[in-house]
């Protein structure tokens, strides 16, 4: 496994080199190079996880976490700030979803950012994101968590504000940076809690750890001397670092950012905002996992309904979105939300058929998988049509289907996996998910299903306002739209992926036949853990997401929407605040321009210049004054010294006396 | 003569090459061969210095010497080095070797004032002794009063005169603590470790003369470190100074009051330090979070960075009165990597100044499609400034952080996260000014025609970046090297203050 | 006229001795000053000067009479004072009379700009 | 006893004519006032039998330098401006100050116990001019040649000086 170095390695190297010399390279050059750079890395995490996956199984049944390398990048005190790379079956799993997807926005942007200028800077920032995006998640402790957590805040700050001649790209990458740096603070603090308590940063809950020859051991987590700290302390610190999650993978209310990181070029947002790094937030508290589940089950509702309040919002404001790429953004919302729910009601670490309350762990990881696939397929394809018609918003498209046939096929395809039809990849997560929650909680299951309609009903909007409903003629007078093939394969290949794990998991999960699923590579106790749906929470979230997407067929298929204009006229006000993401945003600006910089920062900075600074000038103005005053003392004028020095004789003379 | 009088005599050297040359190209030549060579000696001390102590050596300084000066008043020549001064000779090289090519067009006069300022620089951090620490210090001092004055920009007299009577005012407290100290330990010897250690006939000193003359000394550097509430000469003094002395003075200088803080006041009155850390650890925070939250509505590119320097110095100051190991090696570390980013940044700031007459956020627009380089060197200085990974700011703030965490009180924890709150903040002033001033698109069409860094500028401006990424990436060795030399000086506080006081009205 | 003889008897049978001289030469050194204190002719100030440094004479010749007859330095510090006196105010007329021509007037009061 | 009375009549000259020369109006007077007070000076010096001493403060200071003084008035006669009157608080505090030092300097001479010496008639052996002639040029012990020829400098330098400073440029 030591060559898994060089998937961090790879990108970072290709970042320096397409960084420093990216102004002299053209731009297919610096493309070619970011891509087999990627398609490298994407070769050695799929040899990674063969490996992985294919050796043998440890004794209790779960696969061993590896540490093929640890090193300590600097020692704090006591502490030590490692890095290195753990592979375990989330992190193995997390790496092939982020190659696949990195890779395939690789090959799209070829055509999708094509003569842009920034070109190279672009596969630059790309590979900053992937090495970061990876180093995340091979992370050995906490705190290689938080470095690269930072770097992909930045990677992801650079490349929203790609464009950076628009104000809106600026404010945006703005935006999303102090969001998240913001939540952050509390990850940050949530990490000193627990480095200090536990006396280490490692993920090294039970040591059971296979250290490869050669690397720095970890300080064990003293998790007891935590404990014995005080019951709450481990709670307090899981919670403060869910905050970091929840602002990472925009969690309400600190969802804000996400939504306007739209902005950034839309393989960006496919990559980014959609697959890999807004889920990172799902993959901590995944990581923190066994923590959460053993010594904070009692805070982890919490998670569950910051996810479900957080689902409903966004699936909620984007039904009533216009501009595309904010529908998906907040379709990405509410799915994480799916995955942080699925996490929340996990309440148990073990595993086997009759433990309902385990599923959680398993879905909420196998929708992150599924999620980052079509949902990325999503992204792109919405990339292919703005491509197509140079607008993202829904009035400027309709009856794209015959201009834009293999978007048109793989749109449909995403959007049937994410409204969870059955063979599709969605259906089988979604649907442990809702297994999980029900088994948690009824009320939980049945808000969750309700949440998956309004994503069906929501994403056929979507798909019948860009391919179906009245054609923009005077768009397409100029030039007719058109796809590329190489902003098309990508989406084939995910497509593919889409449909192949769809049919695989489903068939495997009605018991059809016996195989593998993805159960038996990740479980929350890392036993071969065989999905078996359901069939009654299969049967109704089938049926009601095929409502949904009846009931969105019957309002936005036609050429004219009857029904919508008048559901829109039956409740303007509602529809306006949908629109308007409940005025969220502007409560932000108003708090933080209205309120920190009006009444906290200029006072202090008028503080600072009047009273502080005041001060100190009044201190030289005394001085000043003081001696402008006693200065007529020297008059110049003889008589004057004379009767002075006279008296000041006197004086001694009496005092002699 | 022991070689590290070398760092005061290539100055003087310096100085005279620069009293013999003639032309424009002379004085170049002096200042990069003389810049170069302190820079080369920097790195060779550190390079002997790390050897030496791997090879063994355990003396608390290194390579000491000393020669009597003043017999009366035992004041003596001493040198010697500590992991911590050889840190900071290497910054001072390093800054000192940038803002010579920074400063290229700059006069005979402006250089012989630079090279007396390093001299002072580079003197005070070889002294061990107490009375030559503070000689150094008023060297560096008075050239600074010139270099704004005459060269600088704005109200220059205003700032000079604020900044030169600032820091005079704070060297009068000090020059009452050095000698608080120095009879408090028997009135025998002016040598820091000496006293430290109660060797060389110092004895310890009482517990009342440490609490009288901690806060004379803890002010009178802590001013210079722009301590809140006495960082105003810096806004000020930065905003009207010229570029390379902006460098030198934010980079160098204000190091030298967390230095003489950490080595003269933490190190030589222990229990005072432990009986009065609280009242500073207040002021200090309080620095932190106003000087970053001062920073968010300034409009002057140089007082933004002024105020983010009062914040990153208020968290040296900080750190340095957590009084554990990790938080001080934190503060050395911040100390060296505020110094690089933030020379960078007036050197980036300078340049930028220089070439479109403004600092106003305000009036600058879409840089980084005119000048490119400046405006990615300015981008880095930004983001190692909010602490980024892999670039220096991130690697000091955490040291600091966990090593603040190491005091369980809720005093220390609150304290702690107040500061904490202050990256969450760097990043909103950074992000909105580089958000205004290098995106965008230019509307000015005088900006238009500006031309992007000459090649001594992209010299200085890579070599800086380099240092910070250099931290960034591989901060392990420095680390050990500062934390060895920190780890007596805590112990000693440790050891005598057994238990935090119970005079705090927090604890 | 026995009461007469007496009388001047009484104050004439007092023999002069040091001390009159040293009343003496206070009260015409405190004159001095008072002259130069208050009069603001430069000249006239002078004259105030002149009186001083002559009650200061007086007193050197009198301790040399009264108190070392055998020696002679008082004596000589006296001759020394009278011709330093005298050299001063040499140079003092020379100077005010530049002033004059350039002031117009020789009052203390406009010789101010030695100040600050 | 005709010492004495003697003595009073200089001292009260010498105090008469002093006050009326710091506090006459007219400069002129002040300056012959000022010759009273240094004849009666030298009236002083001859009741001491320093007849040497007494000519030459005749010389000097009567004959050579009021002389000068009254050269002087009359060279800056005219004063364009009238003789700015000093204020009546400005007088009072020098006549205080010059009250108080006067009190101050009689008390401590009236107070002090000097030596039993009374004045004596003068005779031959005060003071020969000869024996002065060679003490102030002599090199010896009690020798005063050397203040005598720097004082002799002085002069010179002195009247270089005042021919430069008062020279017309």
């Amino acid at each position: 496994m030591e060559y898994t170095i060089l998937i961090l390695l790879l990108p970072f190297l290709s970042f320096l080199f397409l960084g420093l010399a990216g102004k002299w390279l053209s731009h297919r050059t610096s493309g070619l190079i970011g891509t087999t750079v990627l398609a490298a890395i994407t070769i050695l995490s799929y040899c990674t996880a063969y490996t992985y996956f294919t050796a043998d199984r440890c004794a209790d049944g779960s696969y061993a976490t590896l540490v093929p390398y640890n090193a300590t990048w600097l020692p704090l005190g006591h502490l030590n700030f490692d890095l290195g790379i753990l592979l375990d079956p989330i992190s193995v799993m997390m790496l092939i979803v982020i190659t696949t997807v990195s890779f395939m926005v690789h090959i799209y942007s070829f055509g999708y950012m094509k003569g842009e200028r920034g070109f190279q800077r672009y596969y630059a920032f790309l590979s900053l994101f992937t090495m970061s995006m990876l180093g995340l998640v091979v992370a050995t402790n906490i705190f290689q968590m938080y470095l690269f957590w930072e770097l992909v805040g930045v990677s992801s700050y650079l490349l929203i504000g790609f464009y950076y001649t628009l104000p809106a790209a600026v404010a945006a990458s703005k935006k999303a940076f102090i969001v998240t740096r913001f939540a952050d603070l509390g990850f940050l603090i949530g990490i000193l809690i627990f480095g200090y308590y536990t006396g280490s940063f490692s993920f090294d809950f039970v040591n059971n750890l296979q250290m490869a020859e050669g690397t720095t051991p970890f300080i064990p987590c003293g998790i007891d001397k935590a404990i014995a700290a005080g019951g709450f302390i481990l709670p307090t610190a899981l919670t403060l670092m869910f905050i970091g999650g929840a602002g990472k993978s925009a969690m309400f209310p600190l969802h804000i950012w996400l939504p306007d990181a739209m902005e950034g070029p839309t393989p960006v947002s496919a990559l980014i905002h959609a697959a890999t790094m807004v889920v990172a937030g799902v993959y901590q508290v995944a990581r923190l996992f066994p923590l959460w589940v053993t010594y904070a089950q009692d805070w982890m509702p919490i998670i569950i309904w910051v996810g479900v309040f957080t689902a409903f919002y966004a699936a909620s404001v984007a039904c009533a979105q216009s501009d595309i790429k904010r529908v998906l953004a907040f379709s990405t919302i509410s799915q994480i939300a799916f995955m942080m729910v699925a996490l929340g009601v996990c309440t148990e670490i073990t595993t086997g058929h009759e433990h309902a309350g385990s599923i959680g762990y398993m879905a909420s990881m196998f929708h992150l998988f599924t999620h980052a696939m079509f949902k990325a397929c999503l992204f792109l394809g919405a990339g292919c049509i703005i491509h197509a018609v140079h607008s993202n918003e829904m009035v400027a498209m309709g009856g794209l289907r015959k201009y834009l046939p293999i978007t048109h096929a793989t749109f449909l395809i995403s959007c049937l996996a994410i409204s969870g039809i059955p063979f599709f990849s969605g259906f089988s997560s979604k649907d442990e998910i809702i297994t999980a929650c029900m088994a948690y909680s009824p009320a939980v299951g049945y808000i969750m299903t309700a949440i998956a309609a309004m994503t069906a009903f929501y994403m056929f909007r979507l798909y019948y306002g860009i391919f179906w409903g009245t054609e923009n003629k005077e768009l397409h007078t100029e030039h007719t739209p058109h796809e590329e093939t190489i902003m098309t394969a990508p989406l084939v290949i995910l497509s593919i992926i889409t449909v192949g794990v769809g049919i695989y998991t489903t068939l495997a999960g009605f018991g059809l036949f016996e195989g593998y699923s993805f159960g038996s590579l990740i479980s929350a106790d890392g036993q071969d853990y065989r999905i078996h749906f359901d069939p009654s929470v299969a049967s109704l979230s089938t049926i009601i997401a095929i409502c949904s997407i009846a009931l969105a067929t019957y309002i936005f298929k036609g050429e004219t929407q009857p029904v919508a204009d008048r559901m829109y006229n039956a409740a303007p006000r509602l529809h306006r605040w949908a629109y308007k993401r409940f005025y969220m945003d502007e409560v932000y600006q108003f708090i933080t321009h209205r309120i920190i910089f009006a009444y906290v920062s200029r006072p202090i900075a008028w503080f600072d210049r009047h009273v502080i600074d005041g001060f100190f000038n009044f201190l030289a103005w005394g001085t000043h004054t003081l001696s402008n005053n006693i200065k007529g003392f020297q008059s110049g004028r003889v008589q004057q010294y004379a009767l002075v020095f006279l008296i000041g004789i006197l004086v001694l003379i009496l005092m002699i006396l | 003569m022991n070689f590290l009088s070398l760092f005061v005599l290539i100055p003087l050297l310096m100085l005279f090459g620069l009293w013999l040359a003639k032309e424009q190209k002379g004085i170049r030549t002096v200042m990069v061969v003389g810049s170069s060579a302190l820079l080369a000696l920097a790195i060779a001390l550190t390079l002997k210095f790390i050897s030496d102590r791997s090879g063994g050596a355990t003396a608390e300084m290194l390579y000491t010497a000393s020669f009597v000066w003043f017999e009366p008043l035992h004041i003596s020549y001493s040198v010697g080095v500590d992991g911590i001064s050889v840190a900071m000779l290497l910054l001072s090289g390093v800054i000192v070797f940038t803002g010579t090519f920074v400063s290229w067009d700059m006069c005979k006069e402006y250089f012989l004032w630079f090279t007396l300022l390093s001299m002072g620089v580079f003197g005070f951090f070889i002294s061990v002794d107490m009375f030559m620490m503070f000689m150094f210090y008023e060297i560096a001092l008075i050239p600074m009063y010139l270099l704004i004055g005459v060269w600088g920009s704005g109200h220059k007299e205003y700032s000079a005169m604020k900044l030169t009577l600032m820091l005079m005012g704070a060297s009068a407290f000090l020059m009452l603590g050095i000698f608080g100290i120095f009879y408090g330990a028997g009135g025998q010897t002016m040598n820091v470790v000496d006293i430290a250690n109660h060797t060389g006939g110092a004895h310890i000193i009482d517990f009342s003369k440490q609490c009288i003359w901690f806060p004379f000394t803890f002010i009178g550097f802590g001013v210079l470190g722009a301590m809140f509430p006495f960082h105003t000469w810096s806004p000020d003094g930065h905003a009207s100074a010229p570029t390379a002395v902006s460098m030198l003075h934010a980079g160098v200088l204000m190091k030298l009051g967390g230095y003489g803080c950490f080595r003269i006041a933490i190190y030589l009155l222990p229990e005072a330090a432990n009986e009065l850390s609280w009242i500073f650890l207040i002021l200090t925070a309080t620095g932190v979070v106003y000087g970053a939250l001062s920073a968010c509505v300034q409009t002057d590119l140089k007082y933004l960075n002024a105020y983010s320097s009062v914040s990153h110095c208020g968290m040296v100051l900080f750190a340095i009165l957590m009084l554990t190991t990790t938080a001080s090696t934190g503060a050395i570390l911040q100390m060296l990597s505020h110094g690089l980013m933030t020379a960078l940044f007036f050197a980036i700031i300078g340049m930028i100044y220089h070439r479109a007459h403004t600092r106003d956020i305000r009036q600058l627009n879409g840089l980084m499609r005119i000048v490119p380089f400046l405006s990615v060197g300015f981008a880095i200085a930004g983001l190692a400034n909010l602490g980024l990974p892999g670039l220096s700011g991130f690697v000091a703030e955490m040291t600091i952080f966990v090593g603040s965490f190491e005091n369980a009180d809720t005093f220390h924890r609150i304290l702690t996260i107040m500061a904490t709150t202050s990256i969450v903040v760097a990043a909103v002033y950074i992000l909105r000014m580089i958000g205004k001033i290098l995106y965008g698109v230019n509307q000015n069409p005088e900006h238009a025609k500006i031309h992007d860094a000459h090649w001594e500028e992209r010299f200085a401006v890579i070599c800086l970046i380099c240092c910070i990424a250099g931290i960034g990436m591989a901060p392990g060795w420095l680390s050990e090297l500062i934390s060895h030399s920190v780890a007596p000086v805590i112990d000693n506080v440790k050891t005598v203050g057994h238990l935090i006081s119970q005079s705090n009205p927090f604890m | 006229m026995d009461r007469l003889n007496d009388i001047l008897n009484i104050v004439l049978g007092i023999h002069v001795d040091i001390s009159w001289f040293l009343i003496l030469s206070a009260l015409m050194m405190f004159i001095g000053i008072y002259g130069f204190l208050t009069r603001r002719n430069t000249l006239a100030i002078l004259i105030s000067v002149e009186l001083m440094l002559n009650a200061a004479d007086i007193n050197f010749a009198a301790f040399n009479r009264l108190l070392f007859p055998n020696g002679q330095e008082g004596y000589i510090f006296t001759l020394f004072s009278i011709a330093i006196s005298a050299a001063e105010t040499a140079i003092a007329i020379a100077v005010m009379i530049n002033i004059y021509r350039n002031l117009k007037n020789n009052f203390v009061g406009n010789l101010d700009k030695l100040k600050w | 006893m005709a010492q004495t009375i003697i003595f009073l009549i200089l001292a009260a000259i010498i105090l008469g004519c002093g006050i009326m020369a710091v506090t006459t109006k007219r400069i002129m007077r002040a300056a012959t006032y000022l010759m009273f007070v240094l004849f009666g000076t030298a009236g002083l010096y001859f009741l001491m039998g320093y007849t040497f001493l007494g000519s030459v403060q005749v010389m000097v200071y009567a004959g050579g330098v009021v002389v000068l003084y009254i050269f002087a008035l009359m060279l800056t006669g005219r004063q364009d401006k009238k003789n700015p009157t000093v204020s009546l608080a400005k007088k009072f505090a020098a006549l205080v100050a010059s009250l108080c030092g006067a009190g101050l300097f009689l008390f401590a001479i009236i107070t002090h116990q000097f030596a039993e010496n009374i004045l004596t008639p003068p005779s031959e052996q005060t003071t020969p001019v000869s024996l002065l002639g060679e003490q102030l040029l002599s090199s010896d012990k009690f020798g005063y040649l050397l203040p005598f020829e720097i004082v002799s400098i002085l002069l010179l330098a002195c009247i270089v000086g005042s021919l430069i400073i008062a020279r017309k440029h």
